[in-house]
Formats: C-alpha cells, structure tokens, sequence
C-alpha cells in the first residue's frame, strides 16, 4: 500500500532510521535543534525549516549538536570527527554560505583518502539547502552544487523524490566517503510520492529513468526533474517522445544510463538551475559530444538560467528560473 | 556631547521612522505583499540611531541580514526602502536586492548582507579607502552577537588593529542569534571581552538608552576619526519581533518580548527623559510622530501601487557594460 | 626592437606602471612585501617569489601593504575599498587559499552591480597562483578558475605569454569590474616573450589566435598553451594544421572566435589543467556542441588530467599534467 | 610532573630525532633529491616533543606545514617520513602526500596540512569524536603565530568552549609568519591574551625549555582529559631555518639565528640541565645521538634507493572504491 509523504517527512524518517542504526552517526548545525541556553523551548526550531525537530529529544544532545555561526570551525570538525570514528551529518544551512567554509571541503575532505594514500575515510554527509524561487534573492537563492562536482574526492546528491531523498540520504551516511547532498528550499512541503517504512538505500552514482522515450533524451536534476517531467508531458501531446533521466548523484556520475540512452535518441537536452558557465550542464553536453557524437542527430542544448545573479524581484526571478515551458521549446528545436 | 533641540527631535524621528517602518512591513508581510524574508529591527532603534547620528554620508556603514534600521538611521529614503522591499521598480536597488541586500552606496550604506558577518571586512576596506585617502571618514560595520562568532569578524578585529583603521565595531547584542543565546554562543563572557584579544579598546553600553549608545559612539567614532584607530562596541539590547518574521519563538521565556515593549523601548525611555529634562515638549513628539506615521503610509501607498521590474533588468548590470 | 622579458618582469611593470597612473591602486596581500615589524630588511621578499619585489619603496607602505593571514579579512576589505574609492590589487597568494576566502568573491563582490540595481562599482583585481608541475602537492597545485568562471559577476583571466600578462594586467586594474587574475606558478621565468615598455591594455574578453589552421581547433589557456603549441607544431609535422585558440580571459569568453574557427574546421580539441568535471574543458565543448553543431565533424575531445587530486610525487604529476603528446594523441584522433 | 631516566632519554631521542632528520632533510633538498617545498621545525623540537610526551596513539594532533617534528613527536615512522619526502613507494602517505601533507592516522597524526589553520578544525573533530565516544582521549592542535589570526582558528576556540572539548591549542609562536614578525601581525599583544576572550585559561611557556613545555602541556592535558574544557598554550620559540627552504631570511636581525642556536638550542639547555641535576650521564646522551644519526641516516639510504610510487596509483584512493 502506498505511503505518500513529503520530502520533509522523508528526511526526517531517514535522519532518525541512520541515527538508530549507528551510534556513531551525529548531527550538527545552526539551531538545529535550537534554544541552546534560551529561557524558552529546546529543540525551539529543529532547523531554519523544522526538518531536524524531535531528534534532540530522542537522541540526545551528544549527538545533536547545535553550533555558533562558525562555519569553518564545525563543518572542519564534523571532516575531523569523520576521519576518528563519528559520521557526522554537517548542515549548511543554504549553500550559498559555502563562501566561510569552503576549506574544509576543498582541500581537506576531499583530498585526504589520495593524499594520504589511501590510510583513512572520510563519511561525512554535508546537508545543505539550495535553489530558488522563494524570493531568497542572491545570496540565498544559488544552485551551486557544480561547484562541488568539480572536486575530485567529493560526492554530489541532489533527490528529486521523497523516495530518493530518503534513500540516498541513508547511502551517503553509510557510504565512506564525504558526500554533499542538496535539498530544493522549495521541495521540502510539495513533492510527496511513495516512501516505504523500513530504511533503504538508494545506491549514489545509480541514475533513475523517469520517463522512456525515444526521440529526445533530457537530463535534469533536483527541482528541475520536475520542470522538465511537466515539458516531457507536453510533447508527449505533441507526439515527441522524452526520455527523461535524472542522475541523482551528478558525483560519481552515471554516464552509461545518459549515453546509452542518446546513442538511442541521438538527441540531448540537459537542464539546469545552476549557473550557465561551468556548470553542470555544460559537463553533460560535453560528455555526450565525446562519447557518442556519432549518434548525434541535432545540437546539444542547454536550458539554464541566464548568466546572471539571481534577482529578488518574484518576476524576475520566475524568468530567471528554467520553466516548463523554455524545457518544451528546446525539445521542439531539437526535433526540428 | 550636549545634543541640542534639532539634534534631539531629529534622533527621535528617525528612531520613532524606523519603529513605525518595521511595524508596517510586519503587517504589510502578514498580508502577503512583501516576498522573501524579512528580519525586523524593531526595538534596536537607539543603537543605529546612537551610532549613525554621528555620521554624515561619507562615512560608510557595512549592515546585516537585520539591516532596515541602519538604512533609515543612516538617511535612506523611506520611499526608496518601501519600494525595494516591493519589489518594486524605483526601489532603493530597483527591486534585485529586496530587505536582505538593501543598499545606498550614495549615503554610505554599503548595503544589508544575508551572510552573517559578511559586511564587517566590507566596512573595514571603507575605512582603508578614508585612510589612503586621507578623507577624514569614518566606518562602522554593525554585525550581531551571533555574528561575533564568524571567522571573517574575529579577523576584521585584528586586521583593524594591525593596519590601525579609522573603524569602529559596533556589535549589537541582541541576547540570540535566530534562537540560540548569545549567553550560550559567545564563549569568554561578552563579547566586549574580545576588543583586548585584539588590541583595542571595548565599550559596552545599554543598548535600549539613546543617550549611553550617542555618548559611546560619539568617543569612539571621534577617536576613529583622529587616527586613534579602532575601538569595539558592545551594545546590549532586545528585539521585539521573532529572528525573522514567521518565527514561533518558542525560545523566549514566557512575555519576554512583552517586557521588553513593556520596559524597555528606547522610544518611551527616550521620550520620558528629553520631557522630564524638559528638553522636547511632548506636543514635538507627538507632531513627529504623526509626520512619520504619514511618511511611512505614503511610502507603503506608492509601494503597492508601483509597478515591478521590467523583464529587461534580469540581464543588465551584471557587470558595468551589460 | 624586440624586449624579451619574463612573465615575472612583465607583471612587475604593469604593477609599476598602473600604480604610477593612478594613485587609487593599491595592493595588499601576505609578504607581498616582507618582513612588517621584523628586525631585518624591508621588501625582505615583495611576495613569496618576489614579483611584487621593490613596490614598497616605490609607493609607501600607504599603497602597499603587507596583512596577517587573513584572507577574508583583507580580501573582504578590498571589495569594499573598492566600492569606496580605490582600486586595490589583492593577492591571494595561491587560488588553492580560496576555501578560506570565497565568501567576498562569491556573494560579494560578484553580486553588488546586480543586486544593488547598478549602483556600485567594484573595481578589483584579485591576483593568484595557480597550476601543477612544481612538486607542490595536492593543496598548492590546482587550476580552480572553473569555479571563479562559474560565478556570474565575475571577471576570470587567465595570460599566458609575458605580452598579454602584462596588456591584461593593466586591462584588470582599470577596469570597473571584479576580476580574478590566475599566474602560473611554473611560468613566471621560463614564458619570455616581446613586451612593450609603455602601459598597454589587452581587452578582457578577446581571444588570441596563436596559429592559424583549417583542420582542427584547439582552445587552450595558460599554461596549456605552450603545451598545445609543441602539439601543434608536431601535427603540423604530419601535415595537419590546427587553429590553437587563447581565449585569455574565460570569463567573458570571446564564442565569437572559438565558433568562427570550429564552424571552419569542423573538430575540436579542448586542453585544461583544470579537473575535468564541471569545467573549462566542458563549458567550451558545450558550447560547440550547441552552437556550431553541424559543422562538427568528430566528437569534441577533452584533453584534462583525471578525476583526481594532485599527486605529489613528480613523476604521477607529470602523468597527471595533460602533455602536448596526449594533445597530439587527440587532435589525431578527431582526425580519424 | 617528574619524569623517569626512560621517559627523559625517549624525550631526548625525539628531539635529537627531529633536529637530526630536518638537518638531513636540508642537505638532501639542497641536493635536489627532495622534490617540492619544505619546512623545517629545526630548533623547535622541545615544543612538539614536550607536548607529544603526553599523548598516546589514540590521542591525536593537528599539524602545520612546518610538520616533520609533530610526526617524530607523535611517534611516526622516520624511514616512513623519509620515503614520503623523498616521493617514494612505502612512504607514510605512498607518495602521493609529501612534506606539506604527512600524516599518519594509526599514530594519531592527523596530518600536516599546507592551508595554515586547516588543522585546527579538524583536530577539533578529534576531539568531539573522543567526547562523544566517550573514548578519554584529547587532541592536540598545533598552529603558528601566523596562523592564529585565521578566521577558522578564532572561531575554533570559541567553539572549543561551547562544546567543552577535550582540546588542548598549542601555539607555537616562532616570532615569524614566513617574513611577518608576530609583534606586528598579532593584535592583542601575545596570543595567549585571545584565551579569556574565548572564554579559557592561558598559559605562556618558554618553548626552548622542554621541562617548561612539558609542564605546562602535562597540566592542561590532564584537565582536557579529565573534562575540564580546552586550554590555550602559547609556547615561544625560533626556528633555525628559513620560513621554507630557499628563503634568503633578510627579515632577521644580522647573526639572530645563530644567536638562535648558540643560546637558546633546546637540546642544549637539556642536555645541560639533565646532566647538571644528574639525571642522565652524558655518555647516555651521546649513545642516543649515535643512534638517531644512524636511525636517520640509513632512512636516507633506503629512501634513495626506493622506487617512485607505480604509475597505477595516479588514480587509486580518491574515493574509497577507486
Ligand atoms: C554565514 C551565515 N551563516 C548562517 C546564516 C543564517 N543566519 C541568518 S541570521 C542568523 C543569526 C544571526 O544572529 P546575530 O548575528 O545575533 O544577528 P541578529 O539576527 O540577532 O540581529 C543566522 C544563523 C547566514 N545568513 N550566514
Ligand atoms: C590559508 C593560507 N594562507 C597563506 C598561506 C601561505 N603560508 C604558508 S606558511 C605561512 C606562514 C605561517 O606562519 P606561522 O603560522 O607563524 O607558522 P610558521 O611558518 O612560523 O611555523 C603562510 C603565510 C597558506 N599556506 N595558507
Ligand atoms: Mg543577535
Ligand atoms: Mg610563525
């Protein structure tokens, strides 16, 4: 029988189910429980969103542990404690805040297992909100998880699902390595689909096919899977056929489930709500421009933003933002 | 510092501006006519007022996520400010930055920033521009309790210090950062504890008493001024609203924010010290308390009546020739 | 009369000559002069390889000046002093120290213009050490301007011969943008070339055309572009003429040029020191594959080190390094 | 704290360990035979060894890039450390790590690290693993002068505090960071004055006298490990070489590193007062000397001799499954 949840619920779900399963799994973050030496409620918040609310209470403040605004001290401890013995569940609470503690990941997390020559892991899980559309404006608005797949040595997870969030939330804090892994601010309430009880994995590095097809395949991450499924419907009335994949993870990146399906279709759209310029989306062009370039029937387009900062303006925004409707219109121009 | 009759009405004015500012977003926001996240000051109006009156426009000041008093102490237009947190074309940043990233660079407010601590190293590059260039100005970044505790902040405290900065830090403790205390966040006590740790002088000040934040920032500012180098303020004070608004503020004890309106306004204590000393009439107060009333009504009217961007400007001004 | 100097005088001479041109240039940085408070000499070191050497003496501890290790201290005051009146050159010494200092680049300065509604200007140089080839490991090593590239708002330039070193860096400093400025480590005394005494700007945002051929393009920057050179020269050998393009500046690219060429050529042939995910290499293969589609005669090939950190032993790094062998190996193969 | 014959030769092993390792390490970068840049720790080894006396494998240290002497300290294998700067096969780290990033996690040597202050965050996670799991263990994160004005070491000590970690800061204040003296870079005076900012106890040693850092560390471990909270320990010293290896050291005052080694050489002053007070012979000391020289010395020759890393291991180890 169906069980639909939201992704919030979901994550929680998988927060409390890791935690049970492992004692040395922790948490930390600003006000993620909250209250710390407040007058008032503990666990006041349990996040900026509430995502984290109750698992004080049931595991105790050892283990969820909030932090002073000090980016670079916890998120540098959490890398420390995952190289002697915890796995740390870090929350950044909006990536754009990478800005104070990019080191940490950068150069240490990242680096350690090659540069170390193999003599320890790292299984830290950094948790962070992305993406816009509610107005956030342009620091608190960014999709900047390309620049974390440009890293060797770290993971990259953004879910689409609440199935996949759970799910891939529970691989990356048994997984052994440092993964960051994305939540849409704007999917936490809104997606809702069919999540079982019992703790899953969803193996990283495995991309979901979401939709068959064999005239255009698209590839989309995050919120916009399901832009780009409302674009799929459209031509599907239209008699053009979409294969829509989402990678799931764009680090470790599933290329054989991209390429096999445009060695097929020999036609690519690939969309994005990061950045144009050395992105996400240009990395997936340009894999499939190499590897099978003979299949190739029509241009590789890129539906993204524009190169620009992300405006406070809802109207604006919206028109930064890819739409349905710019998805369709690319399909269209690469049937043409 | 003996502030004479103007001095004193237009110090009430702005703070009384900004109280009724934050309490017509608050509602305007409920209604569902400000997008984004808002994060009200009401209450802290003495420290930005204290501080700024000793400002003129080349004079810099770097803010926070919490920024709408220190745009309207610093001379903002109400209007202008109405109009960005709209998102409205004619706003203050024609509608792209919004409350979190509201800017005046003409009045040397280098904007609200929505990353904690972000504008203390800003405001100290301020400080350096008046010193290479021997302007004789002045910068103070304002940043909270919560943001005593970023990297970038405990470094802006030495580097001051090192390149001897026409600055002053003016930290407004507000007792949380969104529900965490300060009591519990800033290790060492207060964090007026910390100007030693970095080679300059602290003073901390009741936060809710115009007077003691004028008098503090007025010694600070001048010894700024004169090349005696950085100073740190520590002002201690409440707000009235929740971290942001939308918040349940569960965190409080029980009436804390009503005490706080109750017995701590910097408005009330204000007013019953200058009529006590007889220094204003209440009929002054009372007149500039209808002027702002009225000012800031206006600025909502033409704010919802205003139109939003046009589509163009989501491409221009991403550098300076597009 | 030709004047061969190094990159390392070449940059000296711009600092000199932008400085002397306008007394609102100032420069900050670690050491870039040396020995501050210090019993010994002054200037002790103008910089960790000595290029700033003799600009202290020159224009005064006023317009020079020494930091603590404090990156997002003075990094973050150059934004605003440049928002206040000057034109500050800051160096941060390796692009590898960006993890502690993104935060200014990335959501301040980048964005001021845009979402200030125009009304500010931050003209900033941010100069930096990038690249591998020196034994300096996985921390001192990379080329990260990918991730600079990313973030729109932002200028990315990247010289690679003494000339346009020089022409950009006086281009960077008058111009009222954020500019991000990438020196290679490994090319400051081995990359001479002719370089003009008076102050001369290159235009950010055109590309070099360094050879001319009909057969295949190649779009390399910095270093690379002494190593497509000798891979040039090779298949010129076996009779193949390949157009090698220096964008110079990445962000904003000059399409223009890259797209002319490939349309003519029809193959093309990226090489990056950058890691190959979510990058320069990508971005350009994209580009093409949208852009001049059908003109493309063979996929687009990638020349780029692995997915991988920085090895300190020299001889992985050198097997790291894309090599003009490989880059021969590939312009033969779109010639396939 | 009184320390035994074994316990007073292991300390002078260490150190003679160190000094005699980076000397050797000069004359083979010199020679060109390590590839890279390198920092040497030659005259303070009493600071590394008088902290490290204290620790066992299971506790663990931060590094610097100045980090050969935290390794021997910390009790690393020397013809390990010399494959790893000589780039070699079996190399703590295969190779692929060298000078700026030895480390070894079965010792509890969490690496040298070529960001300054990296270190200092991560050894905190040390720390809070040891707390959480309630293990008895402390860390020890080492940082330079330099590297105490990096934002992610300030806000370290804070969060030390709050957390109650089991933490012992150990700076080592050189009087230098590369050419920058400490007096001019590091506001505040000493850096021990940043403890009570931070909210904990500080203390102040001579570095080139073991007994003083041993003192001092031992009492501060002790009330690390036995949950009283972090300390901060400044421990002031010099070293004997160049920031790096290649550097022309104009910022010293003539002849300051020789007056470096005549007066204050750590080894010196214990071997003198060990002797003085009787507790070692010198003819033990010298049989220690002999041994370490050819401890060294043959780790030089295996080093030499040993093969670069395989060209498979380009791209083994950057996650654990590949
Ligand atoms: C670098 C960074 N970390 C965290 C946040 C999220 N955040 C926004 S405001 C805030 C609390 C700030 O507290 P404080 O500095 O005391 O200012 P106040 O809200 O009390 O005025 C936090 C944690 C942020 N915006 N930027
Ligand atoms: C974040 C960062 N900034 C700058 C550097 C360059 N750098 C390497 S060592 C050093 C000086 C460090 O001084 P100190 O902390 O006193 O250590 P010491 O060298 O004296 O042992 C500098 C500036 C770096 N490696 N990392
Ligand atoms: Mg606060
Ligand atoms: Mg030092």
């Amino acid at each position: 029988m169906a069980r639909i949840i939201t992704m919030r619920n979901a994550l929680s779900e998988a927060f409390r189910q890791v935690m049970e399963e492992d004692p040395t799994v922790i948490m930390m973050g600003e006000d993620i429980a909250g209250g710390q030496g407040a007058p008032g409620e503990a666990d006041a918040w349990g996040g900026d969103l509430g995502i984290t609310k109750g698992l004080l209470g049931r595991f105790g403040p050892d283990r969820v542990l909030d932090t002073p605004i000090s980016e670079t001290a916890y998120i540098g401890a959490a890398v420390g404690a995952a190289t002697a013995g915890l796995r740390p569940i870090a929350e950044l609470m909006f990536v754009d805040f990478m800005g104070v503690c990019f080191d940490p990941l950068l150069n240490q997390a990242a680096k350690f297992r090659y540069m170390f020559g193999g003599k320890t892991r790292t299984p830290l899980v950094v948790r962070t909100q992305y993406g816009a559309g509610v107005g956030a404006g342009a620091q608190h608005s960014q999709s900047l998880y390309s620049l974390f797949a440009h890293i060797p040595g770290l993971k990259c997870v953004i879910p689409s699902t609440a199935y996949d969030a759970k799910g891939l939330m529970i691989a990356s804090v048994r997984d052994d390595d440092p993964v960051v892994f994305f939540e849409h601010k704007a999917m936490y309430d809104t997606v809702r689909d069919d999540v079982p009880e019992r703790a899953y994995a969803v193996p990283l590095g495995e991309a979901n096919v979401v939709t068959e097809g064999d005239d255009v395949t698209i590839v989309a991450v995050g919120r916009m899977v399901h832009f780009a499924h409302e674009a799929v419907r459209k031509c599907a009335a239209e008699g053009i056929g979409c294969e829509l994949i989402d990678p799931r993870t764009i680090s470790p990146l599933d290329e054989d489930t991209i390429l096999e399906s445009v060695e097929r279709t020999g036609r690519l759209v690939v969309v994005d709500e990061g950045y144009p310029r050395c992105g996400f989306a240009a990395d997936i062009a340009a894999l499939a421009a190499e590897k099978c370039f003979h299949a190739l029937k029509a241009p590789i387009l890129k539906v993204t933003p524009p190169h620009t900062p992300i405006p406070f303006a809802p109207n604006l925004e919206e028109l930064w933002l890819p739409s349905p409707a710019r998805i369709a219109e690319a399909v269209r121009r690469v049937m043409e | 510092m003996q502030l004479n009759r103007d001095e004193l009405l237009k110090a009430y004015r702005l703070m009384r501006g900004i109280r009724v500012f934050e309490e017509r977003v608050h509602d305007e926001f409920e209604a569902g006519r400000i997008p984004g996240f808002v994060h009200l000051y009401a209450g802290q109006e003495a420290s930005a007022v204290g501080v700024c009156m000793h400002l003129g426009d080349d004079d810099y000041i770097g803010s926070t996520h919490r920024g709408h008093g220190h745009c309207i102490a610093k001379g903002c237009d109400i209007e202008g400010m109405m109009l960005e947190l709209f998102a409205k074309q004619g706003g203050l940043c024609d509608g792209k930055g919004g409350s979190m990233h509201i800017a005046d660079f003409d009045k040397g407010m280098m904007g609200a920033n929505s990353i904690v601590g972000a504008a203390v190293p800003l405001a100290l590059g301020a400080a350096l521009a008046a010193k290479t260039l021997k302007r004789g100005t002045v910068a103070v970044p304002f940043c909270g309790d919560g943001g005593s505790n970023q990297g970038g902040v405990l470094e802006s405290l030495n580097l001051a210090s090192v390149w001897k900065l026409p600055v002053v830090f003016a930290f407004e403790n507000n007792g949380y950062a969104e529900t965490t205390a300060a009591s519990w966040a800033v290790a060492g006590g207060d964090i007026v504890n910390r100007a030693a740790a970095f080679g300059m002088p602290g003073v901390q000040v009741d936060g809710f008493d115009f007077f003691a934040v004028h008098a503090a920032a007025g010694a600070a500012i001048a010894r700024a001024r004169e090349g005696g180098g950085p100073t740190l303020l520590e002002i201690k004070l409440g707000r009235f609203y929740g971290h942001h608004e939308g918040d349940s503020q569960t965190y409080r004890a029980a009436g804390e924010a009503d005490r706080l309106r109750a017995e701590h306004d910097c408005l009330t204590l204000f007013r019953r010290r200058v009529v006590e000393a007889a220094l204003l009439d209440a009929d002054d107060l009372d007149a500039a308390d209808r002027a702002v009333a009225e000012e800031v009504e206006a600025a909502v009217a033409v704010a919802r009546a205003a139109a939003p961007p046009d589509a163009a400007a989501l491409s221009t001004n991403v550098y300076v020739s597009y």
